[in-house]
């Protein structure tokens, strides 16, 4: 086993969920799918900062970090709402939940 | 901002203003378009002939200077080229006007035509009274932008792809001399013109100022409609005839011509251009225009295009006597601008009086014109022989200059390309006039407005064959043209 | 009484914020409430721009936190001149959305005022934030709005291209959010200046830059990841297209530079500049070939807008480049910046006048109306000259800028792309142009007698007539650019 | 200025003033056009010998002046011009353009006498280009398809001396920094110059290969202006030669060039002008013939000793005047077609004294210039004494040649008109009167009266009239000897089929030049604009990027690009 600090575990684990996220946004046509890659973005990014608080484990934690991370939630919130009404939309107009240029 | 400053924005604000004045006025207020018109060109002739006295005696600065950037200024100044620029463009912007009122009595959008009219005038002014290239280069670009809704004025096919092929043209000139004009400032700093050359502290850099030499040249050669840059010339000839007249046989050719002169004389001085050989190269393109113009204008049954080859021709004399080393050849090139312009401007009064009066546009519909339009027939024959150079039509004095020049500098065989390029003149000329004097007229004029021809078509060119044959046999009088580029030369050329 | 200075920091961003707080709570009157929120806010603007001039550079701790919790707003010359075009754009856009949304339906006009001066609340707020995480939520809360405004029209393709826009604004953003985080966990700041002070070329750093700027492209729209923009701008509400073009996309590239000239300034030697240069001369090329092939005006535009924004990354080497003057360059850049907003929200303003009067900006509907609707097509062939630069107007001067330092650095190829884009330009004007100058009888005019409200022609104008002017006002502003910019440039700090 | 000054101005100025008008103005002065060069005749008269004055604002500073040489030559020409003028009146009384002749007319005139009074080079080449283009008018006056085509190759010749000339005094300028007549007699004039000048003047005075645009053009015109073009005009070539190439810094081969064409010219005009059958063409070629004969003069001038040139060149003006107002008279002559033989036999005067018949100005004029060929090399002088009484054999078959033209055509059907008759007689009478008095200031008439001399004048023209009448027996039998001509302007035909061939050529060269450049054009055209098909990639590609997980792909490509170049490039 390769030994990791917590610090620098979390960080790898929050790049990865980064990375499936993306994969989900670039990958899956259907919007909701897409929305829901961009919270798990979001979460892995979160993870990072979270991890960045740890530092390296000694002393107290950061506590910027977590206001970051609250702030970014709020937000991330926020555009999800708008994100799904949008998706909403597009199913109504259009009948799909799809972009026209992703249908295959 | 003080008198003296403020004269040359004048000369340039005289027909601005009256033009954005212009586009305000309703399509049907005829009487004060013209009377706006008027006041501003005859306004702009007092400002100039103040501006003249001054500079004659030569006590007097007059310059405007605006900074847009930090070392780049916009600079207005009056000197002796420029005013000989001014003087030309704005005389006949006067005779011009009067005479495209009555050209386009019938015709749509007069107010759009006569707004661009003056700012093309406007910008002409500012091209003569550039005090720095970049200044130049401002008005060089206005120009072209304004000339275009003239072009196409008429806004038929032909019409809409004679002004594509203008601004292709143009543009892409332009585009050189941006090039060349930035390149100069980073290697001499601002450029500002100056008597004798303004590059003399600069050393070394052979290449970039040959470099730039070319794309100076392809930059303003464009518009002087140097071979093979001329392609634009008899596609615009779409346009309405004041604008033929005035635009494309002294303004916009003009500022070409006159762009030469200002780089090879105010920026790289004669000494350094001829030093870095590149006069010869020049005179070479100019004289090789000077024949293929000719040539081609030999060939055109339309009386405006065989009269735009012929102008592609004309306006390289003045290349080819500023690309003559010294100040004879120099002299007969200043003249030459003058000159031709004035000539030009007959010519293609007459070919759009005919056009308008009788529907007549080919040279081969113009059998027995001269008893039908004599006035304008007798100026249209002015006209041509001074294309010809027979003397005492001013076109004879520019011609000998030129050619006492070109032996003066030891380039004997210019001499044959006048004499090639007078011949072909005739060639393409002399047909004109027998057809119109001596043969009898063929059935109908293709299309013939009743009655004599509107005063405001003859006068014009009338007067400027008047003005054209003053030219020639005054040419020494005291106050004449000649004196004033002797005036010139001996400032700036060789000061 | 005078304010502080400082003051005005808080009263940009809050007024427009005010003023949509008001709009929403009052649709009834949002026209009146959003005119006078513009005014005011112009006017703010211009006072802090005052401000700034007399003071140097401007910092405001909001409510006395500090760093790192606190917000701290910060004015220096760049983000002056940033507010100062947005206030401008957004005046005139204002004037003219009191004419677009004037009789349409009630329910756009609601939603349009309010989230416009949001949309300049948080422009504003971005311009001013002096560290990496507020430039965050700034650009993020810029993007909602911008997305919500995209969709305003409600029709199929208008959604459609919101959603896209929405999931490119997301996907940058965490993207960008990324890099922070790296960035934070590798340096423990997040004001830009301490940054700045401290960054060094650690791989942290080059992850965090990479992210950073890969996301940040994706905003601006840079050539190849402009796809979504097009269809966003082009479908849109005139006003809503001239703003997003003009404005929200300096936003993104805002940040950007205001970055590489400060924490990346470590890594301005890697081949990392000349990438961005690189898709700066794609983006004009391809940008401008697909302007030339779009068939209705609108789509023209915002290609053009494609291409243009490559001009923005193309001397991005010299910047970053010790032996250049780096300081022209920055002038050059921010000069065109500025010309282009006006340009083009002049282009889409008076697109939008074609689109209104004659019910659709298919370039065939425009022959002959040069003589029906003069003021349009003028404003049109006016931010057209500026595009193409020709002298004299702003764009012209920008691009004197870039191509006076693109010679001074010996870089042909970039003089060569600067003019052929120009030349390019002048291509896909001319379209336009053209056709509008064609003479044809009435009865072959796509709509025989066109109605363009006067504010809406007038502002397009407006804004047409400044692109020309602030060709000749370069000396000031580039005085007003110099404001606290050694620090951005010189590497002093 | 002085009386004479203004008289001199007025002499050159009139006639222009009055012509443009007449132009302007058609019928409205008319009955006055003659007599316009009345002034120029008080001219010639009054004004002292070697008046000069400067008007400096003209062209590039004009001088006008008036030597023995100009007086000389302004004396016959304002005579014919006038005589002719009032006879022109009376002949075209029934033509319709008749104002527009005469505004031509005079326009011409001025030129003539422009530049017999101009003093510096530009002057002269500014009239003399007045005169040659003006007499345009004259020569296509008629209209007629022969008409148009004498003045087709007229104006193209013009216009070709006019340029060359042009390129003369260009050089002669810059060599020597004045446009002044009497500086460039001093000045080195170099042999290019001279050989344009040649040219340029011989074109206008018909040397041999430059002489045929004269037969077409003379015979085209109407009679007055006949007689104007050949007995006034065409001197203007010789004022030119001996204005611009004057003896003090001429190479000797010149003089020896000159006369040999002169001769060329004078057996050349003899020879093809008796073969013409239009009374005007033989008179054409006497002409062409006279003026080789008088170009043998100047070119005798150039061989002299300084000390006998006086004397050559006042054979050569001698000869001038007496063939300006004879060849006058006869040209005017012709006007009396279809009168009785009584009036034609009128014209037996002018003919014999053009055939150099003792006691008349032919005699004179032939007498002194056989004298002063006296003083020349014995080369020449030997060949002259051979060569010029056979070329007054030339002449006396041309000039019987043309009084037998005219006596068949002597119908005696029509009255003369009064003021026609009065012209050719007044011509006679001048020609005899003034002539003695001329030829007295150089005792040229007692030269010509010695006896050896008259046996020398004589025997030419009996041996002419010998083989003229026995050729008319000849002939009388053979029908293809009575109808065998060549046409007038006899070498013009193969010159102008080879230009016309050189001509062909440039039009394929450029045709052949727009192939090539329409195919590039062409191909530019389809490289610079895309196909169909590219444009559809085009736009294909950019839709193409619009789907996610391409886009999601250049990303995260870029992204990877950044890293590496940062990575990388440390």
């Amino acid at each position: 086993m390769i030994d990791l600090d917590t610090g620098t575990f979390y960080m790898l684990v929050g790049t990865v969920l980064f990375g499936i996220g993306f994969y989900g946004l670039i990958a899956y046509p259907h919007l909701l799918r897409k929305i829901l890659a961009m919270n798990i973005m979001g979460i892995g990014v979160f993870m990072i900062f979270i991890a960045a608080a740890y530092g390296s484990g000694e002393g107290d934690p950061d506590p910027v970090p977590h206001a970051l991370v609250i702030t970014g939630i709020v937000v991330a919130v926020c555009a999800t709402g708008l994100a799904l009404s949008l998706a909403v939309q597009v199913q109504a107009l259009t009948g799909s939940p799809k972009l026209d240029a992703d249908k295959e | 901002m003080t008198w003296e400053s403020f004269l040359p924005v004048a000369i340039v604000l005289s027909s601005m203003i009256p033009g954005l004045i212009i586009f305000w006025i309703p399509e049907k207020q005829s009487q004060w378009r013209t009377g706006v018109n008027l006041l501003g060109a005859v306004v702009k002739l007092v400002f100039i002939a103040i501006v003249m006295a001054g500079v004659w005696r030569g006590d007097t600065e007059y310059e405007a200077r605006l900074s847009l950037l930090p070392d780049l200024d916009l600079v207005l100044r009056a000197d002796g080229l420029g005013l000989l620029f001014v003087v030309l463009s704005g005389t006949l912007w006067l005779v011009t006007t009067i005479y495209a009122i009555g050209y386009l009595e019938h015709s749509h959008s007069r107010s759009r035509f006569f707004a661009f009219f003056s700012l093309c005038v406007s910008a002409t002014m500012g091209i003569a009274l550039a005090g720095n290239l970049f200044t130049f280069l401002i008005f060089y670009e206005l120009l072209t932008i304004c000339t275009y809704p003239l072009v196409i004025h008429n806004g038929t096919d032909e019409a809409m792809g004679g002004g594509r092929t203008y601004l292709a043209y143009t543009l892409t000139g332009g585009v050189a001399l941006l090039v060349g004009v930035v390149w100069l400032s980073v290697i001499a700093g601002p450029v500002e013109f100056t008597d004798g050359g303004a590059l003399g502290h600069v050393e070394g850099h052979v290449t970039a100022l040959t470099v730039i030499f070319a794309l100076f040249m392809i930059g303003t050669g464009v518009k002087a409609a140097i071979f093979p840059m001329h392609g634009w010339l008899p596609r615009a000839m779409v346009a309405p005839a004041p604008v033929s007249a005035l635009l494309h046989a002294v303004a916009v050719v003009k500022a070409g011509a006159f762009g030469v002169s200002r780089i090879v004389i105010d920026v790289y001085g004669v000494d350094l251009a001829q030093s870095l050989n590149l006069l010869l190269p020049l005179l070479i393109a100019a004289c090789t225009t000077v024949i293929v113009g000719s040539v081609l204008a030999v060939f055109q049954d339309d009386l405006k295009r065989r009269l735009a080859y012929s102008t592609v021709s004309q306006v390289s004399y003045v290349v080819m006597g500023v690309a003559i080393f010294g100040p004879i050849g120099a002299a007969g090139g200043l003249l030459h601008l003058v000159h031709q312009g004035v000539m030009k401007i007959t010519l293609f009064f007459g070919a759009g009086a005919f056009a308008e009066t009788l529907g007549v546009k080919k040279v081969s519909q113009m059998n027995g014109i001269g008893s039908r339009m004599p006035w304008t027939m007798a100026a249209f024959t002015v006209g041509a022989l001074g294309m010809i150079g027979v003397p005492p039509v001013a076109g004879f004095i520019s011609k000998w200059y030129l050619g006492t020049g070109a032996i003066a500098a030891d380039v004997d065989w210019v001499v044959l390309v006048l004499l090639g390029s007078s011949l072909l003149n005739a060639i393409y000329f002399l047909p004109i006039l027998y057809r119109a004097w001596f043969l009898p007229q063929i059935d109908e004029w293709p299309h013939e407005e009743p009655g004599p021809a509107n005063w405001m078509l003859v006068a014009p060119p009338v007067v400027t064959a008047v003005a054209a044959l003053l030219l020639g046999v005054f040419a020494s009088a005291d106050f004449s043209l000649l004196s004033w580029v002797e005036l010139i030369i001996e400032r700036e050329y060789m000061p | 009484m005078i304010l502080e200075s400082e003051i005005w920091l808080a009263l940009v961003v809050l007024l427009p914020l005010a003023g949509a707080i008001l709009t929403f709570m009052a649709p009834r009157y949002a026209p009146q409430i959003g005119t006078v929120s513009g005014v005011i806010v112009f006017g703010a603007v211009v006072a802090l721009t005052l401000a700034v001039v007399e003071s140097d550079a401007t910092r405001l701790t909001v409510g006395g936190w500090g760093a790192p919790l606190g917000i701290d707003l910060v004015a220096d010359g760049l983000s002056t001149l940033m507010l100062l075009m947005t206030a401008v754009v957004g005046l005139a856009i204002t004037a003219y959305a009191v004419g677009y949304f004037g009789e349409s339906s009630a329910h756009k006009r609601a939603y349009f005022w309010p989230l416009w001066l949001f949309l300049w609340a948080s422009m504003n707020a971005l311009f001013l934030s002096g560290d990496v995480f507020n430039l965050y939520v700034t650009l993020e809360l810029l993007s909602l709005a911008a997305v919500a405004l995209t969709a305003l029209v409600g029709q199929p393709a208008a959604v459609q291209a919101a959603m896209r826009y929405m999931l490119v604004g997301l996907a940058g953003s965490l993207m960008y959010l990324m890099g922070v985080a790296f960035l934070y966990a590798e340096i423990g700041v997040l004001d830009i200046m301490a940054l700045a002070s401290v960054s060094e070329a650690t791989p942290p750093v080059f992850v965090s830059a990479a992210l950073i700027t890969a996301g940040l492209m994706m905003k601006t729209a840079l050539f190849p990841l402009h796809f979504w923009l097009p269809p966003a701008h082009a479908n849109a509400a005139a006003p809503v297209s001239a703003l997003l073009s003009a404005l929200v996309v300096k936003g993104s590239f805002y940040i950007l530079l205001r970055l590489w000239l400060t924490v990346f300034a470590p890594l301005g030697d890697t081949f990392a500049p000349y990438v961005l240069s690189a898709l700066g001369i794609g983006a004009i090329i391809w940008g401008s070939i697909q302007a030339l092939r779009q068939p209705s005006i609108k789509l023209l535009v915002a290609y053009s807008t494609v291409a243009q924004l490559g001009y923005l990354f193309l001397l991005i080497p010299l910047l970053m480049d010790d032996g250049a003057d780096r300081q022209a360059v920055l002038s050059g850049i921010v000069y065109f910046m500025i010309a282009h907003a006006m340009a083009k929200s002049a282009a889409f303003l008076s697109a939008g006048n074609i689109l209104h009067a004659l019910g659709n900006d298919r370039i065939t509907s425009i022959i002959g109306m040069s003589r029906k609707m003069p003021l349009t097509i003028t404003a049109f062939a006016l931010a057209g000259i500026s595009l193409v630069a020709l002298p004299p107007s702003a764009g012209f001067i920008a691009k004197w800028l870039l191509l006076n330092e693109a010679i001074d650095g010996g870089q042909w190829l970039l003089v060569v792309v600067i003019i052929a884009g120009g030349l390019l330009a002048a291509g896909y004007v001319m379209r336009v142009v053209g056709p509008a100058f064609r003479q044809v009888a009435d009865d072959q005019l796509a709509v025989a007698n066109p109605v363009v409200p006067a504010s809406m022609a007038w502002s397009a104008l407006g804004l047409a007539i400044l692109a020309i002017v602030l060709g000749f006002t370069g000396v000031y502003l580039l005085d007003v650019l110099d404001i606290g910019v050694v620090i951005l440039t010189g590497g002093e700090a | 200025m002085t009386f004479y000054e203004i008289l001199l101005v007025v002499a050159w100025l009139l006639p222009l003033a009055v012509g443009l008008w007449q132009i302007a103005r058609p019928a409205h002065m008319l009955r006055y056009a003659p007599y316009t060069a009345v002034p120029a005749l008080v001219a010639a008269l009054a004004v002292p010998l070697d008046t000069s004055f400067e008007l400096s604002w003209l062209l590039l500073g004009a001088t006008l002046q008036l030597d023995a040489m100009g007086q000389a030559f302004l004396l016959f020409t304002a005579t014919l011009w006038l005589v002719s003028g009032v006879v022109g009146m009376a002949y075209l009384q029934k033509d319709a353009n008749r104002p527009r002749f005469f505004g031509y007319y005079m326009l011409a005139m001025s030129g003539n006498f422009g530049l017999i009074i101009a003093g510096d080079m530009l002057s002269y080449y500014l009239w003399f280009a007045v005169m040659s283009f003006a007499s345009y008018g004259l020569v296509v006056h008629t209209g007629a398809e022969f008409a148009r085509r004498a003045g087709s190759v007229y104006i193209q010749l013009v216009v070709i001396g006019e340029v060359l000339l042009f390129a003369a005094l260009v050089m002669i300028a810059s060599d020597n920094g004045s446009l002044l007549l009497p500086d460039a007699s001093d000045a080195t004039i170099s042999t290019l110059a001279a050989v344009l000048v040649f040219i340029s003047f011989g074109l206008k005075a018909g040397v041999i290969v430059l002489h045929v645009w004269l037969p077409l053009a003379h015979p085209a015109a109407p009679v007055p202006a006949s007689a104007v073009l050949s007995g006034a005009m065409i001197k203007a070539g010789l004022l030119g030669w001996m204005r611009f190439l004057q003896p003090a810094e001429f190479a000797l081969e010149w003089g020896e060039f000159l006369i040999m064409a002169g001769l060329l010219s004078a057996f050349y005009g003899a020879l093809v002008g008796v073969w013409q059958h239009d009374p005007k063409a033989v008179l054409a070629y006497s002409s062409i013939s006279q003026m080789g004969l008088i170009t043998v003069g100047a070119g005798a001038s150039l061989l002299l000793p300084p000390e006998s040139q006086p004397l050559a060149l006042s054979a050569v003006m001698l000869y001038a005047l007496h063939h300006g107002l004879a060849k006058g008279a006869l040209f005017l002559g012709v006007g009396l077609i279809g009168t009785s033989r009584a009036m034609v036999g009128l014209l037996f005067v002018p003919a014999l004294a053009l055939a150099g018949l003792p006691l008349t100005s032919g005699a004179v004029a032939k007498a002194e210039l056989k004298y002063a060929a006296e003083s020349l090399p014995p080369v020449w002088k030997d060949s002259l004494e051979m060569l010029l009484p056979l070329a007054a054999i030339g002449t006396t078959l041309l000039m019987a040649r043309f009084l037998h033209l005219m006596w068949t055509r002597a119908t005696g059907e029509k009255v003369p008109h009064p003021i026609i008759r009065a012209g050719v007689l007044a011509t006679i009478v001048v020609g005899l009167i003034v002539m003695p008095i001329w030829s007295q200031a150089s005792d040229a008439l007692q030269k010509s009266l010695e006896p050896e001399k008259l046996w020398v004048a004589l025997w030419p023209i009996l041996a002419g009239t010998v083989i003229a009448l026995g050729y008319g027996v000849l002939s009388r039998g053979m029908p293809a000897l009575k109808d065998f001509t060549i046409a007038a302007g006899d070498v013009l035909y193969p010159l102008e089929a080879l230009i016309h061939g050189l001509l062909g050529g440039l039009v394929a060269v450029k045709k052949g030049v727009e192939a090539v450049a329409d195919a590039i054009f062409v191909w530019a055209q389809r490289a610079l604009q895309p196909s169909e098909a590219q444009k559809e990639t085009a736009v294909a590609l950019e839709l193409r990027l619009r789907n996610w997980t391409t886009a999601g792909s250049w990303l995260l490509g870029l992204a990877l690009v950044f890293l590496l170049a940062v990575w990388l490039g440390g």
